[in-house]
């Protein structure tokens, strides 16, 4: 399909979720700075295109499984940014109370399972969430994100050897973006492609450039299609670049600048931009009226989180078992 | 009430929950066709159907993981681990995802996830295939474990798990499938977490006995009862949670601990229950908080070396008429 | 290379040694039965080619790591009856002094790295041992055997990646046995053939039959060459049949008598003693020399074992550390 | 001496061994160009070259697995896993591999394979990236657990372990990396496993510290002392072996113990301790033995959270306070 081909609104829509993103990284870093922001992030400046891409093909009922640089994911499948700064503020309004952070947000209601501190460990809840929608009868699809260097872990084999065994309803969706923290792909694994690997679990392998929403869109959506019909499992990969360092600190000392500038050039979000304008004609206010309205939802997410309380210490107590078989001490 | 075995009783939990609640499922290795390596899961396949007991690949990772997926999204999965000594192949699904996808999110994962898994040495079996691991995972908030050591408390136990909203490592001892016992009858025969059963009364001492060690405890019991020496026996049942209440309350009145599990004795499961008590009541005891239990060895083949490294029930008669003869 | 081309002596080495290992097989059961031996035994009979055609193309300081069905790998590499029949009677003069039993025995001497009883268990230490060789520059090769479910352990994948990745000199033996315990490889894996699993680490994969010796030989050669002169790891699948049960004592209740009955015409050492009769013409005598010659070894490792001291309770205290720093209790 | 931190004690540690000994190699994620996530390794990989430093992708089980390996044919590798957390993902190799090859093969692997890891919470890293792990392994006999809390013994423990013949988990606790301490000077520089250090003597009890709890023991107790009262600290070193010598001469002496560790408590390695103690020196306790650990929930991300459930020096303060005017 070609990008004319689109309805504008679901235009629209991509590239202010992929605006949300890429204002939500930045923001969130600086807010760090600024000292609303206890712990770490790893930003996903640069591959905005994958996470919104492939949740555009995903229905509300559908679940993902997310990783440690997942707030795109979240703000893709419909996680608010008020709810996710708060998280980030570690305050009771947060996805997770305050307990989680940016490794663990999680909105069951929107079907989002989990960003995931340990690499590799998402993919076989995916395949678990999966099972269940097949055992169920439910048109239902999972989608577990991944990074490069996350398919070298057992996890990635185990997971994708019993969903292409089961004919499971999962989208195994792998963000290579070159690196795994500072360590090349090509030093990680033999292979350069990743899709390849689908072929070790006879299912299909799709590549597709990460930076470019509608590619990422089209291949996930026919994946999709392929898991909710009964079809099992793909593997998609989608090629795309970290334009920022593994943590917000790391010192980059394992890659060029000329490298960073070259994918700079590739940017999802400027170029999506680009084409609005150019190839289906959108009016410059259109965007400028989304760009508008997105900093307002950000300014608005900070600023509740700023305000939300603090967890009181206690709270750490609760919440670690749902029954407590008559209020037992564990 | 009905006389059936340990293994006949877990059959009869998972048998019963499948049947009054369709989300609830078993996969695992072998547990389908082969009726599972301990048979204990035995025609279910035929009962259930293919899509509600599954065999699966060897792949713990997934298996545990996939399991905790698919509780995420409602079902009720009950997991089958072969052996508990593989329960490490699947120590990051286990340690950092089941155990801690409630918290994480505050609160808001429900994971009703049970996971049964095998414990203790089948005789000759070597190192990677005799472990006792219930303590392994005690560390690790978020578990709860159980130590079922009567065909009762199998059943009554195993349901309790599957009907929580929590992942529970069921430990299931090889050595006690084939034993008898009495069982309640109806389904509803729940056996709550974190309640201990004081197995005998006595006076003398108290011998706090997990798992494959509680029947030992008794037969040890009834051969000091044979001396004059009163104990009391109790079965935690569960370890996490555990019943603190029943254990000081027992110590309260014996002064006198020993406390017997397969596990080796090296930060095995008796040191928690000894600082326990060595924290709680302190000042009851009249003697050492005695530990009965594996020696720091991988078990060996040998039926000899084996034998040598395991606690038997002589272990437990001798410690515990030492310890009711020592004077502070 | 047919088989005429091959030494005659060669040829016959060969059958002497599926032959020990089909007759320690045989042996070691009835020794169970008869009560010497107290632990499991998970034979390979029928799987005498795999074991031995492919240590055949190893050399003497090349190393393997074998699995929970390892009799036959540790024959094939040098492993002597009686010290195997003496650890599996659990006697202070078999390979571990009786601690490891038919799972763990080892020859640090002979290569043998040890069986395994973890399924996968052996792979990633084949691959270290392939790793010491490439950093010590010594022309060595290492040699993993496993099973078809075994590659679908996380191990599998990890270790295969590492060795590709590194292009470490290893063989990576399948023997596709068609079975794990009760399960089918067809409900374990959703591709037949294994050996296509080598394109994700970007080495060869080859498949041979499993019951022909000489074509196992020829395959592990090339792959042995070619990891000892730089070229890399190679998988390897063999494909046979478990003839027996998983363990002694199964009840088989997974498979058919016609699909045992249909591979039991396939039997590697019957095979192999026709094609030496047909068609290279070794007289009837020299393999009767040779049968008489392996039953007397076998008296003899038995003999062995019965007469040897079953280990003193303490001993199970000794071996666990190599240091104990003055003499300390662990 | 010099004056070091703990992060170039180690440094200094690895690099003296692989000048010694040309079997020894460092593996682990990001060891290489990135110089370890810690900043540990440095420039080790220009100085030893590509093949002796090695990043390798992330995959924990095989090189763990490709550790124990090359140890079995003569390297003496240092694999490096990046946080303590990620110990489970290799669960398999260290639980039934690594820790028992030299016992299963009657003695004869040799395994001399140091495995450094992370541990501890580094501020609002959250539930899998703050774990205290330093007990999970301690119930597998066959390793040695190192738990050094100063420059001078992270240097001389690690040296210990690449040099012995034995697997060690050697806890780097994250915390500690920028503190400073004198280091004795030359090659080697060697602390023995299993032998503690008595970090300050006094008579009123006894805190038994761990890890990134021993200094903060010795403030609590300089505080103590401030209030008069005058304890001893002692600091394992090596939790297996464990200096049973030691911790029993000075609760003998004190008759009051406080364990201190930032692993949670249930099961945690004190409770080892404490189980000891509870059976070899019971007559000379003047009060319950007391754990100062991590609250039994997961490692939460807020820091007011965080700061709830780890303990702190107050806590040593205030319960060492207490069980010194304990009456028994
Ligand atoms: C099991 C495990 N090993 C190591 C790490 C440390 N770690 C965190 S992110 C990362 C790199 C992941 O690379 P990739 O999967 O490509 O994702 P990316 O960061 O590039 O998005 C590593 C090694 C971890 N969190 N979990
Ligand atoms: C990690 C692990 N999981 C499960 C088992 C139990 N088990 C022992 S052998 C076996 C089957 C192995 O199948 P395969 O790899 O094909 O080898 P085969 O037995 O056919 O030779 C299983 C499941 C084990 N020993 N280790
Ligand atoms: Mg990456
Ligand atoms: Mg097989």
């Amino acid at each position: 399909m070609k990008i004319e081909d689109y309805p504008k609104e679901q235009l629209l829509e991509l590239y202010r979720q992929m605006l949300t993103v890429r204002e939500f990284e930045l923001r969130a870093i600086a807010e760090r700075r600024a000292g609303l922001i206890p712990g770490f992030i790893h930003s996903c400046v640069g591959q905005e295109a994958t996470a919104v891409g492939a949740c555009a093909a995903l229905r509300p009922d559908d679940v993902i499984t997310s990783t440690h640089r997942g707030h795109g994911h979240l703000v893709a499948k419909g996680g608010l940014p008020k709810y996710m700064m708060a998280e980030l503020a570690a305050r009771t309004t947060g996805y997770c109370l305050g307990r989680g952070g940016s490794l663990h947000m999680a909105d069951f209601g929107l079907g989002i399972l989990g960003a995931n501190g340990i690499v590799g460990g998402g993919i076989p809840i995916a395949v678990g969430a999966a099972l269940a929608f097949q055992i169920r009868k439910e048109p239902r699809v999972a989608l577990a994100f991944f990074g490069d260097g996350a398919t070298n872990e057992g996890a990635f084999h185990e997971a994708l050897n019993l969903a292409g065994l089961w004919k499971l309803p999962v989208v195994f969706f792998c963000e290579n973006n070159l690196y795994g923290e500072g360590t090349p792909q090509a030093m990680q694994a033999p292979v350069a492609d990743l899709a390849l690997r689908a072929s070790s679990y006879a299912m299909p392998g799709v590549i597709v450039d990460g930076n470019d929403v509608l590619a990422v869109y089209a291949a996930t959506q026919a994946a999709a299609e392929r898991a909710r019909t009964g079809g099992g499992p793909t593997l998609v990969e989608g090629k795309t670049y970290r334009q920022r360092g593994h943590y917000e600190g790391d010192p980059m000392v394992y890659r060029t600048k000329a490298e960073m500038e070259a994918w700079k050039q590739r940017d999802p979000v400027v170029n999506f931009r680009g084409r609005l304008l150019a190839e289906v004609e959108v009016p410059e206010t259109d965007l400028a009226a989304i760009e508008q309205a997105v900093q307002t939802t950000l300014d608005q997410a900070v600023a509740f989180a700023a305000a939300s309380p603090k967890p009181a210490p206690e709270a750490a107590l609760a919440g670690v078992y749902g029954d407590t078989h008559g209020g037992l001490v564990f | 009430m009905r006389t059936i075995t340990y293994s006949q009783a877990i059959y009869e939990a998972m048998c019963e929950e499948m049947t009054r609640d369709p989300s609830v499922i078993l996969i695992g290795e072998d547990v389908g066709t082969f009726g599972g390596v301990w048979g204990v899961s035995g025609d279910m396949l035929k009962r259930f159907g293919p899509d509600r007991v599954r065999d699966t690949p060897i792949s713990e990772i997934a298996i545990v993981g996939a399991g905790l997926g698919a509780a995420l999204v409602g079902l009720r999965p009950i997991v089958e681990i072969m052996f508990g000594d593989f329960l490490p192949v699947a120590g990051d699904p286990l340690v950092n995802q089941v155990a801690k996808a409630r918290f994480m999110s505050g609160g808001k994962a429900n994971v009703p996830l049970t996971i049964r898994v095998t414990t203790g040495a089948p005789g000759s079996a070597a190192a990677q295939h005799s472990q006792s691991p219930e303590g392994w995972f005690m560390n690790v908030p978020g578990l709860k474990i159980a130590v079922p050591s009567t065909p009762a408390d199998a059943k009554g136990l195993l349901k309790t798990a599957i009907r929580g909203e929590d992942p529970v490592l069921f430990f299931e001892h090889k050595m006690l499938y084939a034993t008898q016992g009495e069982v309640p009858d109806g389904e509803d025969h729940l056996v709550p977490f974190g309640r201990a059963r004081v197995c005998r009364q006595g006076d003398a001492a108290t011998i706090i006995a997990i798992g494959g060690m509680a029947p030992k405890a008794l037969e040890a019991a009834r051969a000091l009862a044979a001396r004059g020496i009163e104990v009391e026996v109790i079965d935690p049942r569960s370890l996490v949670p555990l019943d603190r209440e029943a254990i000081l309350a027992s110590v309260r009145k014996t002064g006198r601990v020993v406390i017997a599990h397969e596990a080796h004795k090296r930060l095995g499961p008796g040191a928690e229950i000894a600082a326990l008590i060595a924290e709680e009541a302190i000042g009851w005891l009249d003697g050492p908080i005695v530990r009965v239990a594996a020696r720091n060895v991988p078990l060996p083949y040998s039926p000899e070396l084996e034998n040598f490294v395991l606690p038997g029930v002589d272990d437990i008669v001798e410690q515990t008429t030492k310890l009711v003869n020592y004077a502070l």
